[in-house]
């Protein structure tokens, strides 16, 4: 299944947020997406994971999600989402929930997940209980737990120290190829790390501030199963994504552009 | 200067004496600046006089009223309406579906239900006087207490229950339109001192003058309602005096504040019961309710009837030996 | 820096479908004018319950009869003496147990001494009716507009300390951290942080306890009043004018729309920020 | 890797001062027993309230007087026979009443098409005093159960419905948000996301309508019961037995406590994650 | 003013979560703490400003916070704890409420902090209505209009894209030293980014997996002030950092340590 985002615009109120976002993701691809602060990421993914509805343009997916998908468009959410009342296993449960699994499959999936995640040990542990990183990575386990056929991943690791990171994305290079038994998944990765950017993604669109806009699509070549953070190569092109970027702040200093305000 | 005084009592028409002593000035004329408060419950009325917060009080008789009077707080010292044959009455009313079923009279009354307003109350008490006079045991009689007025013709038309004991303003209507059946009068089997005025105890020692001022001007009250809607003519028929529409409207006013002054006239004049011209009770029949409340449980042993009475305001009380 | 494109806009295939909008976020809209459909429909059914004889007429008069009543009583300036005495007993009554509802549901959600013997003593208390207790107000309070107050404030006191210690419990506690993280005053936590936390649930317990107390106007004005719609309605019951009872009780249900409309201006105020 | 260090711990210095704990987060405790004693309290406030005369004994007996009229009731059975009639009355009418108000409370707050015609009638309608209708009521249910269930669940229907849609209106969207992204159907985001996020706004609710049922006992029992706790009380009251009274006053607070005491520990265990 | 850690150890009920933690933090000092997620960083800065009490150690002050400080310890919260039914810049106002300062004083006050973290234009909007940075953002603003004397920020740039978070660790560094007429403050700086740690920091504590101990303490010599992110001797820096903490890593696999689980 691919998701395509086709001239999208959108404003809240007399704010506008983001203007003419178009690309394509399918199995097998990460798109990344960087930004400044306030740019329009979050409200693009809500718009491409059809929370949202754009003010022009379209959110798109042509073909069939894999029959095993509980869920093609999935979100890992910014601020976590995560239901206070319910332990992390039951959170996880909760995506599972209604789709007719067997006692085994669920218990098995959640099993395979929180082990993942590195939460195993914090299964039955409420919310409120847990550390910021470990409630990000809830939010992570919860999204897998569904089967998406492309995720939609909302700065999924930045909560999370550097060598739960590393972990987590060599996981994510395995989910995106179609390790195993899987079938192989589209991923668009909302991030302000540079570094998580060029290891993990085919296209990185460097949206310009708001309202966003796609300044340029940066294409990383290569296979991403092969990338290592320290890869000078990858080091280099994280460095070269970062000049592009602070061109664009020196350009505009602050937030102090002539947009409407949101105020009154 | 006048002296106040207040007088819990409520909006019927046979506390009519009490609004005509009011309208035509009797208290003034004793000195006494009289305020009426109104209430809409019995109760409410002797707890005021119990508490000091109105000094008399005018309202029915009841079984919670005797066990109050009873603690020694309240003195009943003259008579407020009662039930007397020949003159206007509760009416005792069937079903339409109870009255096809045969209940024509009251005599037929056992077995049946019958509501009532409050257990203790006056329609209680000519419930157990209809039982006992057509020999069977009240007993056998399904009491429904119904608390208020308009959930017992609610109760009666819809047949909920058998047989109503009700006050003649609301059983005419519902007789006349054929929504029930009239088997019968109360004052057919009983004569029966519905209610009286009371004081507190206090008051008949500490501040005896003014009660008996107050009691004058009562009583000149009663013998003007007494003329006005009381006098029979040789056939034994109500003859109303010419003056007697005036007299109504008086009393109308604290009745039917809101309606239409004729009509509510008319309406005074066709439910005035029976009061005593001098506003004098009927002793004995106190003390014969006081006892049967006694006998049912309603009315707690320890009262003494004869003690609730301070019959020292007025000459010539009825039966009062 | 390679390969930049500017539109990545796919050929349109056939088999291109747009995102399902699942967006839905429950948040129904208020519409005036529905609601005010509502009660006219309300009273069109009542209007045919009487017409086709489901009310007996002799309890229940048409809607316009109740109206005629109404206008009687309007035109004489009779509405006008009841309401103004009964508006001055429930906002006295409710203002006195609103706010110390408040004052003491806040004590329970904050202090533990208050807590257990607090809402022990609500619980035990709550569920005595006003009117068994009427004898003890008539003592306590007389029978002037004491005690007509004092049942109010009794009977709009104790659902407001409920609704606002159960919402004073659902505040989010890390933002009290955060409160005294920044070295506030317990003063200045409690109303800065914990009572606008507390207001939709303190507003929605405003919303029953209202109600509560226009209802209560009947058991206050039991004891001695000549004046008020409690009183009138209460009258026109033992006097069996239906059309007057029913016209006293649409006067206590305005009297609940416009109470509930008030708290609703307020409530669109102050949370404007959901 | 240069300059490693263990143990940084400073020389204790005189100035050295433990930084001011400032973590109290108003998270009163409950103490069972301290609950009890205040009802203790309040009987002895009672007893000395008798004792010095501050109640007339007319219209309030002591406590050892109520208690053994209690007593009396107890023995004879009559106590028995006045519990379970009203038990099953008030269970019946708030089950019915609690299940639809929360029915009736969730549709306002989740349905646009319900929102303002229901919240705008429950507004007009909840201040009905329940007295005023009751000839109604018995014209539609009868003097049986039916009438005295009815009272009750209409007395407990509306508060239910107001604290249902306001712990509704309060629920945290983004929650929903993300039950949709999951594609949870609307079921189950009404069940297991709303419900839940309102749970503690509509168990709150249910402190106020289960104590207001109870006061509706009286009301509910006015229409001929002769048993029942209410009925108990009226008749009590009409006959001035102060003591039979105030012993039934007694009977529907403890009942009050055993509901209030069942809702906590209802709420104790699902409210667990707070 | 001096934070002095002595020796603090905690636990959640059977879980032991910080062992032993002993530093001292001064004017102009920066430590920053770096750990895996969930080993007890958030904990360790609630129990230095005194909002959890240790279940053995203290948390202690000498000498006196500068006059003007509002709030001597004051946090930067990882979850930014915002009231959400005030606007950002009432949620600024907060805090300055009940020090007797003149309208004029907190109104620049808030203008100034506002402008220092780009949140002028969205003065008036209400949290809901920001992005999760902007949010991020908004809990900076606010806890540097309380005038601090020592800092305690959990992840305070975690949300914010890498050109904002360069200006804001400008900002930082001349907060730290007391640049013009301010006095120089002391920071506790919890992170998971490498480069933000050497960045700011004067000496790093490197905490072990859960129960957090001190691993290593990293001292980072020369002025803050002339380091730049791109500076080789920071990235080197950086990097042996990553590999201390990856050979953490290495050794215990995920969280699957043996320690008591919060379970049941
Ligand atoms: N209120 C609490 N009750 C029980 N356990 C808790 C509580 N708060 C934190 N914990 C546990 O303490 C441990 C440390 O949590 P803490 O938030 O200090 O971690 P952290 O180092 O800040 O992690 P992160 O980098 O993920 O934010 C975690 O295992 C967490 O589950
Ligand atoms: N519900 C809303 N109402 C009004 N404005 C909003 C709303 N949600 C977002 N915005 C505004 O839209 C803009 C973009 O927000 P968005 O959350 O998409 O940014 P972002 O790129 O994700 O930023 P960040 O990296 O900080 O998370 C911001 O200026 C924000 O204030
Ligand atoms: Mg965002
Ligand atoms: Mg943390």
């Amino acid at each position: 299944m691919q998701l395509i985002a086709d001239h999208i615009a959108h404003a809240y109120g007399p704010l506008p947020v983001l203007d003419d976002i178009s690309f394509t993701v399918g199995p097998g691809e990460v798109v990344a997406i960087v930004g400044p602060s306030g740019c329009g990421k979050s409200t693009l993914l809500r718009i491409l994971g059809g929370l949202e509805k754009p003010q022009a343009g379209r959110a798109l997916v042509a073909g069939a999600p894999p029959a095993a998908s509980l869920n093609p468009l999935t979100f890992v959410f910014q601020d976590f989402a995560l239901l206070p009342w319910r332990t992390v296993e039951g959170n996880v449960r909760l995506v599972l929930e209604g789709h007719g699994l067997s006692q085994a499959v669920v218990a098995e999936t959640i099993r395979d997940v929180l082990a993942r995640t590195g939460l195993t040990d914090f299964a039955r542990a409420y919310p409120k209980q847990l550390s910021g990183g470990m409630r990000q990575r809830v939010g992570i386990a919860r999204a897998l737990a569904a089967r998406p056929a492309v995720l939609l991943m909302d700065e999924p690791l930045s909560a999370l120290d550097a060598q739960t990171r590393e972990l987590l994305m060599d996981d994510l290079v395995e989910l995106v190829s179609g390790e195993g038994s899987a079938e192989a998944l589209g991923m668009v990765y909302v991030t302000h790390n540079l570094d998580e950017a060029v290891r993990l993604a085919d296209r990185i669109l460097v949206l310009s501030r708001r309202p966003g806009r796609v300044r340029e699509t940066v294409t990383v070549a290569g296979d991403r199963r092969a990338r290592r953070s320290d890869d000078p190569e990858l080091v280099r092109r994280a460095r070269e994504l970062w000049e592009l970027i602070r061109a664009d702040a020196a350009e505009a200093d602050r937030e102090l552009a002539d947009v409407e305000t949101i105020n009154g | 200067a006048q002296e106040k005084v207040t007088v819990g009592v409520l909006r019927f028409v046979s506390s009519g004496g009490l609004f005509l002593a009011v309208e035509k000035g009797y208290f003034k004329d004793e000195g006494l600046d009289v305020e009426l408060k109104f209430f809409e419950a019995a109760q409410p009325i002797a707890l005021a006089v119990v508490s000091g917060d109105t000094e008399f009080g005018v309202t029915a008789f009841t079984a919670g009223f005797y066990n109050l009077a009873g603690k020694g707080a309240l003195k009943v010292i003259a008579a407020q309406a009662r039930e007397k044959k020949g003159y206007e009455g509760n009416l005792v009313l069937a079903s339409n579906a109870a009255y096809e079923k045969g209940l024509t009279s009251l005599d037929k009354l056992s077995g049946k239900s019958v509501g009532i307003t409050q257990v203790g109350s006056s329609f209680h008490y000519q419930m157990g006087q209809i039982a006992a006079a057509n020999g069977f045991a009240l007993k056998s009689v399904e009491l429904k207490p119904l608390q208020s007025l308009p959930n017992m013709v609610a109760s009666i038309k819809s047949g909920q229950v058998d047989a109503i004991i009700i006050a003649p303003h609301l059983a005419k209507p519902l007789a006349a339109s054929g929504e029930a059946k009239l088997i019968g009068r109360v004052s057919d089997v009983t004569e029966y001192q519905f209610g009286g005025l009371f004081t507190s105890t206090k008051m008949t020692t500490d501040k005896r003058a003014t009660v008996e001022k107050f009691v004058r001007a009562y009583q000149k009250g009663a013998e003007d309602y007494a003329k006005a809607f009381l006098a029979k003519d040789a056939s034994g028929n109500i003859a109303h005096a010419p003056d007697s529409d005036a007299t109504a409207a008086l009393v109308a006013k604290h009745v039917y504040p809101s309606e239409e002054p004729a009509q509510a006239a008319a309406k005074v004049k066709g439910a005035a019961f029976f009061v005593d011209e001098k506003a004098r009770l009927d002793v004995a029949d106190i003390l014969t309710q006081v006892q049967w409340l006694k006998d049912e449980g309603l009315v707690d042993a320890s009262v003494d009837a004869k003690a609730i009475l301070d019959l020292s305001f007025i000459d010539g009380h009825i039966n009062a030996n | 820096m390679a390969d930049v494109a500017h539109d990545l806009r796919p050929a349109a295939t056939a088999d291109n479908r747009p995102v399902t909008f699942r967006g839905g976020l429950f948040l129904p809209r208020t519409h005036r004018l529905v609601g005010f459909a509502a009660l006219v429909a309300l009273i069109l059914l009542w209007q045919a319950a009487s017409s086709f004889g489901w009310m007996s007429p002799v309890l229940a008069p048409s809607p316009g009869e109740v109206i005629d009543a109404l206008k009687r009583m309007a035109l004489s300036g009779e509405l006008a003496t009841h309401l103004s005495a009964s508006l001055v007993r429930l906002a006295g009554g409710f203002a006195i147990g609103g706010t110390a509802g408040i004052a003491f549901g806040m004590a329970i959600g904050l202090s533990s001494l208050v807590r257990s013997p607090g809402a022990t003593l609500v619980a035990a208390l709550f569920p005595i009716p006003k009117i068994a207790l009427l004898p003890l107000f008539i003592l306590w309070f007389g029978i002037g507009e004491s005690s007509k107050v004092a049942t109010i404030a009794f009977g709009t006191f104790f659902p407001m300390v409920i609704a606002t210690y159960g919402a004073v419990d659902n505040v989010d506690r890390s933002l009290v951290r955060m409160g005294r993280s920044f070295g506030l005053s317990s003063f200045a936590i409690i109303s800065k942080i914990i009572l606008p936390g507390a207001l939709p649930g303190i507003l929605s317990g405003m919303r029953i306890a209202s109600s509560i107390g226009i209802v209560l106007l009947i058991a206050a004005e039991m004891i001695g009043a000549n004046e008020g719609v409690g009183a009138m309605v209460l009258a026109a019951g033992n006097l069996m004018q239906s059309d007057r009872l029913l016209a006293g009780v649409v006067v206590l249900s305005l009297l609940g729309l416009t109470v509930a409309g008030v708290i609703g201006a307020v409530e669109k105020r102050l949370l404007a920020w959901r």
